[in-house]
């Protein structure tokens, strides 16, 4: 009936070009569209500009393979596997990543006055830090800020005229190209049932101007369709879809696996030094397709992974060890 | 309540989460970061506040975890919660006013309460670029109250933090960047700030007129003189009311057996 | 475990004094709390300030009664069970009751500022229109505008300074003392499962400083946080909760019962008048209570407008007839 | 296509409808009101335009309704549905540019396009309020192009509307209230406006220069001048195309038989 939305990895990855503004579905270690992520690095993307309410995993692989040119965010870590983004950090101290800092809830709220079509949300979070400090405009200072895609300011002040409220903060839209997502299931038609939390994936497929969504399983549509209430995202606002099992590992997804720690673990122990995250990108990424990898991480490792129904985690998992 | 544990029973950890546990009340909402917020916050859960409200900042809302989360993100949070959602959802709500408490970690931290989770050094040439603000100044901006829990060194409690990421009692107001009191640039989102301060060394509050940090108690075998040694400001130990109650037996068990029995955030102490 | 949470029919409307302001769940002839009207109607209540993303039928029964002294609003009807609010309209022209007009996605926009703690929401729609034209701020004509509860402003302008979007229409957080829900399901500790559509239900509730759930039914708590990502409205918002099946009628609940069609054309029919009005209250009100007016209705008529569960409607009810 | 209609086989709802569903491209993405306007759209849905996407204000997302809602808060319209949410997430994608077009109605109308549902006379001493709003100008505002469906008598289409409820082509800017050009006051969230009204006596848009209403075609039996005495203001009947289109067979059958049986919105023929 409508046009098929089904492509391909590869041709996922193809859809972002070097320069594209992009975010993710997710939360730190959890769903994040690994699959496609690995992708754009075998397939040597560069200069891309990454908006995201927080970083994760996945920012780390970017950040190490150099495709990154600016993040926009408040955070990147591995969670309990890995304290902080040192790839991150190893760009930022040698000025190969422009970092804008701003608050999670920012973040948030920019996502969702993209999402609502509002040029700007209204907020009184992080009033008095540094996050707001003039001198730490970092695309304002690289002179980026040209009114299109990124906003000509940082932020701005005001004071509430209603009630006296006091100092408000407005902080642009996040306007992004392409959101990609990774999620339980999508439709034929795009439509898209997230479980579990669903973090911010409904504001960033809304906020992007292009939706591509990576599901463990496409599903029929009618089956999404006959209990409307428990959907996430709209048809109409997905334009790709793909099946990948498995293609948020290592990071984890609801009710159907657990974040792999151990995967985790070695990756934020060997990628300290540029030299540390080629070897791994070489090891993991370089040379290697979906398959491949899944391959080599082995079924042992993936059943334990594999959540449980009832209680939608791993029992078995003892969260990357000691 | 039970026996205190005696000093070879418990670790510092214990220590901190037990005391850390003790800031909250019962029925109060509160918001819980990754790590060691969390398994105090599940530990006042399991003993003195049954009936507190969790708030993960994922997106689920009055969870009630049966066992301890990995991550806010974690498909652990969400059993038994009054609802999942999303970040949305959860900054709405605090900045609604609903937050009764956050707890929240830091890099450094000013005798106002200042906390840097940002960068170590000039942010614009940072020798160490860290995770970033998280929620941190979201928690601390909309909560009544917030406890930070941090590991006591002297490179750690400073004149100035190299960069504010969550304000406390004294912050700047842009674009000049003077210090102004906090309520007076929250305007009615003004509803508190930190409250506590618990590091490995003590437990650490603020006065209410000149919003800088005294010393409240001091963990067992530390000395205030000691303490205000381990502060690169001048730290007020004129209030001092004593010794940091330890853990009880039970609190002991319920994070060892109950909450954190793989030692993912909390060490055991080798017994004998 | 926690505080109970019940109250009485009769409690809940005694929780609303003259003069609250007040909003409510579901939308025009859909989900609106009428037997929590009812009793307000019985209990005389006087100089409400009613606030609501769209009225209904309860706003007509509030008016007709002489309940409200304002009504912030867009819409008034029956939807095609009568194509106007009579009762609101001749309280007008009397000047009885202040009208302050607002788009309906301002409304919305407004309780979603007041939701999520702003004190005003950023927004394009209506530009240009008579809804913005400063001669017709009422509550400004009426020297109500103080800057507590009710806005010193009835909207503002403003030039988005991020990318040049253009004129912004400020509007102010709809800030309203108690929210008034009626629902399927709520549980015992106050969370809320809404079927189907949830029109503007999440954040009316929020908005709220109290808000009373009144359910079709009360069920365990334990059964609701079974599927949490299915829930609507979380425990903490919720003050009190109470049971009253068809609590609804004559409006409609999805996938419970319709619209009592004929029932409001009654009305409409014979509430032009406010000597009509009175005589429809003593008939259907006055000297009722909830299950005297069940009896009253029959079981003939609730049987034929009983939704058929796979289909959320009733296949019986021919929508009010010719 | 089945062959039109012969003039005592339909009546002007089933004209109007059929008219307005003609409006409608292929995979467009539609928000409908209640009444005539959904009857219309969902005749599009099932002839020439089986991929439109329609979206229902009270929250009711690419919704596929086996027979017709009564409104749009029906549970009839959830059926098939892609997502079933909130007027939040309804306004929000309208505001976003996603809306092609949107089907509406009113009680007046004015030479711009300006359409009045609030009030008939003065606002501050009404002689009759009216609904209200409604999503009227919301949808006015944000959708690449709408449609207004009214009855056509002169006292409708008016010099100037007591009460801009909806925006046409030239709006009043505030404070001062000067009249300019639609365009000039969305800024970048201009994306079109009216394209055209169906009335009882024919089908009117509007010059992309000076914002103008002009007569497009005369319904059947309509002569031009017939249709601009009917108008206050001086309506261009310089452009006519000819005769509105009638009905088809299948259009009718698909009306009365699949839609709208038991002519809740429109009344069938009675033959003979």
């Amino acid at each position: 009936m409508s046009t098929d939305k089904r492509i391909t990895l590869q041709q996922a990855a193809e859809i972002i070009k070097d320069g594209s503004s992009l975010t993710f579905s997710g939360f730190t270690i959890w769903r994040r569209p690994m699959a496609i992520v690995f992708e754009l690095i075998r397939q040597h993307r560069k200069h891309l500009h990454l908006i995201e309410v927080n970083g994760g995993s996945h920012t780390e692989f970017l950040a190490g393979a150099g495709c990154l040119d600016i993040w926009e965010s408040c955070w990147v870590g591995h969670e309990l596997y890995g304290k902080y983004g040192a790839n991150i950090s190893r760009k930022v101290a040698d000025k190969q990543i422009i970092v804008e800092d701003y608050s999670h809830a920012e973040m948030m709220f920019r996502f969702a006055a993209a999402a609502s079509g509002a040029p700007y949300a209204v907020t009184q979070t992080s009033l008095g830090t540094d996050i707001h400090n003039p001198e730490y405009d970092m695309l304002g200072r690289a002179g980026l800020r040209d009114g299109k895609r990124i906003a000509k300011h940082k932020y701005q002040f005001t004071e509430d005229p209603f009630f006296g409220a006091g100092s408000q903060v407005l902080i642009p839209a996040a306007k992004v190209d392409i959101a990609v997502l990774c999620v339980q299931q999508v439709g034929e038609e795009g439509t898209v049932r997230v479980n579990g939390q669903y973090y911010s994936d409904p504001e960033v497929a809304r906020a992007a101007d292009i939706t591509i969504v990576m599901a463990e399983e496409i599903v029929p549509e009618e089956y999404l369709r006959r209990n409307a209430d428990q959907n996430t995202i709209v048809s109409f606002e997905v334009n790709h879809i793909l099946e990948c099992p498995f293609g948020a590992h290592p990071t984890g997804m609801f009710g159907r696996y657990d974040v792999d720690g151990a995967f985790l673990k070695d990756f934020y122990g060997r990628t300290r030094t540029q030299e540390g995250f080629d070897e791994f990108a070489n090891e993991w990424i370089h040379g290697q397709n979906h398959l491949n990898y899944l391959e080599k991480l082995g079924f042992q490792r993936m059943l334990k992974l594999k959540a449980n129904s009832a209680m939608n985690y791993s029992p078995r998992e003892k969260k990357g060890g000691k | 309540m039970s026996e205190f544990a005696k000093p070879e029973e418990y670790g510092l950890a214990d220590l901190l989460c037990s005391a850390a546990s003790r800031e909250v009340g019962d029925n109060e909402i509160v918001f819980a970061g990754t790590g060691l917020p969390m398994v105090a916050i599940m530990l006042a859960q399991n003993t003195h506040a049954p009936n507190l409200k969790l708030i993960f900042e994922a997106g689920t809302l009055d969870g009630r975890p049966p066992e301890l989360p990995t991550s806010v993100g974690d498909a652990r949070c969400e059993m038994g919660a009054s609802r999942a959602s999303g970040l949305y959802d959860a900054f709405s709500i605090a900045q609604r006013g609903y937050v009764d408490l956050g707890f929240l970690g830091g890099a450094e931290v000013d005798q106002y309460g200042n906390v840097n989770t940002t960068c170590i050094g000039d942010y614009l040439n940072p020798e160490l670029r860290l995770t970033g603000s998280g929620g941190n100044p979201d928690i601390n901006s909309f909560a009544r109250r917030t406890v930070f829990i941090m590991v006591h060194e002297k490179r750690r409690f400073v004149e100035n933090v190299s960069y504010i990421t969550s304000p406390g009692w004294r912050v700047k107001k842009w674009p000049g960047g003077d210090i102004v009191p906090r309520q007076q640039l929250y305007g009615s989102a003004y509803r508190g700030g930190p409250s506590a301060v618990i590091s490995t060394a003590g437990v650490f509050r603020f006065d209410e007129e000149s919003g800088l940090m005294y010393l409240d108690t001091c963990h067992p075998g530390k000395t205030p003189s000691e303490i205000r040694d381990l502060c690169q400001f001048d730290l007020d130990i004129s209030r001092v009311k004593g010794e940091t109650a330890v853990p009880t037996r039970e609190e002991l068990r319920i994070i060892h057996e109950v909450l954190d029995p793989d030692e993912i955030f909390i060490p055991k102490v080798k017994k004998g």
